[in-house]
């Protein structure tokens, strides 16, 4: 097949590809005021701009992980059962997981700068670790094979499962131990005192990882559409050669 | 600045991973839509 | 005539792989179908999609007037299916075994003993474990699990294999008795001769559709 | 003609006892997991080579093993439902899968109840674990409590790893992390009823609200979730 080079090809539009652009500018203007410009902080001094990404990507994961159950529920319960409801659970499980995994690791790093230790056993940690286990055991799980009406109920239970289990793990944990930091803009007072720019720096990363988000997910989504709908185009040619077997 | 070498490396690795994770998705994208026509994109 | 089985251009999948390609299929009240086909050609998955077990991907079906597509799981408790597989515990004695199926559709002990006197697995055997048993024995264990059922449709896939000839004959008996009293019977078999003088029709299965 | 006068309660109830019928004609659970369960606790006494660590983590060692024996035991009881294809026809029997849930949850509540009573057994023996009267009560209570939380989220979770063939590994990945909660509870109930690392009988009971808030949501969840896992 001859591609047609100014056409566009693949999984983007003209409004993704603004929106990378838009997700790519915001990223280099984040790293310019998280590494540059904002001022390093009183008690933790430049180790702060660590935040800069840890806490947008722990919020990325966050919002995907809800993404994935709202998206299940949605599947679950709509009437036409569409299979992009369960789409967008897959991807943006996939992204989640990606985002947890960063966060850990990021956390891990400014643990190690500020409490001296890269790993501590409190609530908010070990859920965290939790939460990465149970998504990587859901996308094993829609990895399962069979049709994909099959993957799409047994994944948008194991989905809302996931739910039920995140805030009862959170919950025992904390009562088995709990010495964290509170969240730190939330509670004032506590080791970190943002200023005006380190405030805006951190709520621009939100914004820009949440840009971030949106863009990979629509991505992700439409690559699974093309390979279910590859899946589907190779039943069409199965179905053909199956009725060839006839009298063979 | 002081600990760069973590603070550059968080930032690094969460830059690698997403741009690895992306470039990952397009590709796949763009070697799947070979086997569709673009007309049955429901994006397009 | 009323039809029991409805089929039209169902595709079923095993996996990825259409077992089913676009079978049709009618199967009237009363009727005792064969389905005739080499192995693999869709036999033991068109008598799954029958029993809601096997989903439909593509096309429409109804069994009882039931939709197939939307209301699987209505269907089940009216069809008996005897499979490939027995569906025997086999570390339960032949008698655990059908006992167990009967108290889950409330048959008694009577109806119990009834069918296992019927399909021979009384007596001495009764207290055997399934695992103990030979094929023909197992086969025989399952049919009377299913009689205790009581179902509208009978779907029966190869229930003639391991069976030695007194066993054929009672089975044909059964199932002409069942159609009597209003069931609907649609079965698979390698013995075609047998199977043809008691069917009242056969169908040819192959490639995944009804030839 | 088939009849449905047959209560759900029945229905599960017979799942549970043909259940325990094959644990009892096999032996698998007597024979092969409690052996399994006891060289467990004298592995971690090798490992943890010290009289006073090990009775100061006793309570976490009797649920360690009761967590590892719990995976080999649900994969046994789905194994015989796929064996020669029962769990199909169970399924074809048109039974209500909330009645297969409960029946095949009381079935292994009975097995693992059984089991963490000879795990308790054994670390009174092997690590020198003492008890009163009334922690003696708060033991069973534990057990009993977590047995039903386990009990529930094993079958929810054995149903979807069995319903895909040859994929039973995924089993430990998707269940051990949702039974962390029984984990840290159970253990924290156990320390009090066995006083050990000084803490107080009186201390164990919040942990056994836990797990019985734990238990009334799995039992819930698992009664609506099962059907939609274990069907194709």
């Amino acid at each position: 097949m001859q591609l047609d080079k100014t056409s566009p090809s693949g999984t983007g539009t003209p409004a993704t590809r603004t929106l990378g652009v838009l997700v790519i500018a915001s990223l280099i203007a984040l790293s310019l005021f998280g590494l540059v410009f904002s001022a390093e902080d009183v008690v933790q001094g430049s180790t702060v701009r660590i935040m800069y990404v840890h806490v947008p990507s722990i919020w990325v994961a966050y919002m995907a992980f809800a993404f994935t159950a709202i998206s299940s529920a949605v599947y679950l319960t709509a009437k036409n059962r569409s299979l992009g409801w369960d789409r967008f659970a897959g991807a943006s499980a996939e992204i989640g997981v990606l985002f947890v995994a960063i966060s850990l690791v990021t956390g891990s790093l400014w643990g190690r700068l500020t409490w001296g230790t890269y790993w501590v056993w409190d609530a908010r940690l070990t859920s965290t670790a939790f939460l990465f286990i149970t998504y990587i055991g859901y996308l094993a799980v829609r990895r399962l094979g069979g049709t994909h009406r099959q993957r799409a109920r047994r994944s948008g239970v194991l989905a809302l499962l996931a739910v039920l289990e995140i805030p009862l793990v959170h919950f025992s944990v904390r009562v088995w131990r709990s010495l964290h930091q509170e969240a730190s803009v939330a509670d004032k007072g506590t080791d970190v005192e943002l200023d005006g720019l380190m405030l805006f720096s951190l709520f621009f990363g939100l914004v820009a990882f949440t840009l971030l988000f949106v863009w990979l997910v629509i991505h992700r989504q439409r690559t699974l559409w093309l390979e279910d709908a590859y899946a589907d185009k190779g039943l069409d040619a199965a179905i053909v050669a199956r009725r060839e077997e006839a009298g063979v | 600045m002081e600990h760069a070498s973590f603070i550059i490396g968080s930032w690094v690795l969460t830059a690698v991973s997403v741009v690895v994770y992306a470039v990952f998705i397009v590709k796949r994208g763009r070697s799947l839509s070979q086997n569709a026509s673009r007309e049955e994109f429901p994006w397009t | 005539m009323q039809s029991v089985i409805e089929l039209h251009g169902v595709v079923a999948l095993l996996g990825r792989f259409p077992a089913l390609a676009g079978v049709d299929l009618t199967v009237n009240r009363g009727e005792i179908v064969l389905l005739q086909g080499p192995n693999g050609a869709g036999k033991t998955s068109v008598l799954r999609v029958c029993a809601g077990l096997l989903p439909i991907e593509r096309g429409t079906g109804h069994v009882l007037g039931i939709d197939l597509s939307t209301q699987r799981e209505a269907i089940r408790s009216r069809v008996g299916l005897l499979g490939h597989t027995n569906g025997l515990y086999l570390d339960l004695t032949v008698s655990q075994n059908i006992s167990f199926w009967a108290s889950t559709v409330g048959a008694n002990q009577a109806e119990v003993e009834a069918a296992m006197s019927l399909m021979r697995v009384d007596g001495r055997l009764a207290t055997v474990k399934a695992s103990q048993l030979s094929a023909g024995q197992r086969r025989r264990t399952a049919l009377a699990s299913l009689i205790v059922r009581r179902a509208e449709v009978w779907l029966l896939d190869e229930p003639h294999a391991g069976l030695d000839s007194a066993g054929r004959d009672e089975l044909d008996s059964l199932l002409r008795t069942a159609v009597a009293s209003g069931a609907t019977v649609v079965l698979s078999s390698h013995e075609s001769e047998r199977a043809s003088a008691l069917a009242s029709r056969s169908v040819v299965i192959d490639g995944g559709r009804a030839q | 003609m088939s009849t449905h006068s047959v209560s759900r309660i029945t229905v599960s109830l017979a799942v549970a006892r043909k259940d325990l019928a094959i644990e009892w004609n096999s032996k698998i659970l007597v024979n092969q997991v409690a052996p399994f369960s006891a060289i467990v606790m004298v592995l971690f006494a090798f490992a943890l080579d010290n009289e006073g660590i090990l009775q100061r983590v006793a309570p976490g060692l009797v649920w360690l093993a009761t967590l590892f024996s719990m995976l080999v035991v649900i994969q046994r009881t789905f194994a015989v439902e796929s064996a020669d294809g029962a769990l199909d026809a169970l399924r074809v029997a048109g039974i209500d899968p909330s009645a297969i849930f409960f029946g095949k949850a009381i079935a292994l509540m009975v097995q693992l109840f059984a089991l963490e009573l000879l795990l308790v057994a054994t670390a009174v023996v092997l690590y020198g674990v003492e008890m009163s009267a009334l922690g003696f009560l708060e033991v069973l209570v534990t057990l009993a409590t977590a047995t039903i939380g386990l009990g529930f989220v094993g079958t929810i979770y054995g149903g979807l790893a069995s319903a895909v063939r040859g994929r039973e590994t995924l089993l430990p990945l998707l269940l051990l992390p949702v039974v962390a909660p029984v984990l840290i509870g159970a253990t924290r109930a156990t320390e009090a009823a066995f006083e050990s690392g000084g803490a107080k009988v009186s201390e164990g009971w919040p942990w056994i609200s836990l797990l019985l808030m734990f238990a009334v949501i799995f039992g819930v969840v698992g009664s609506v979730a099962f059907g939609p896992l274990i069907d194709e």
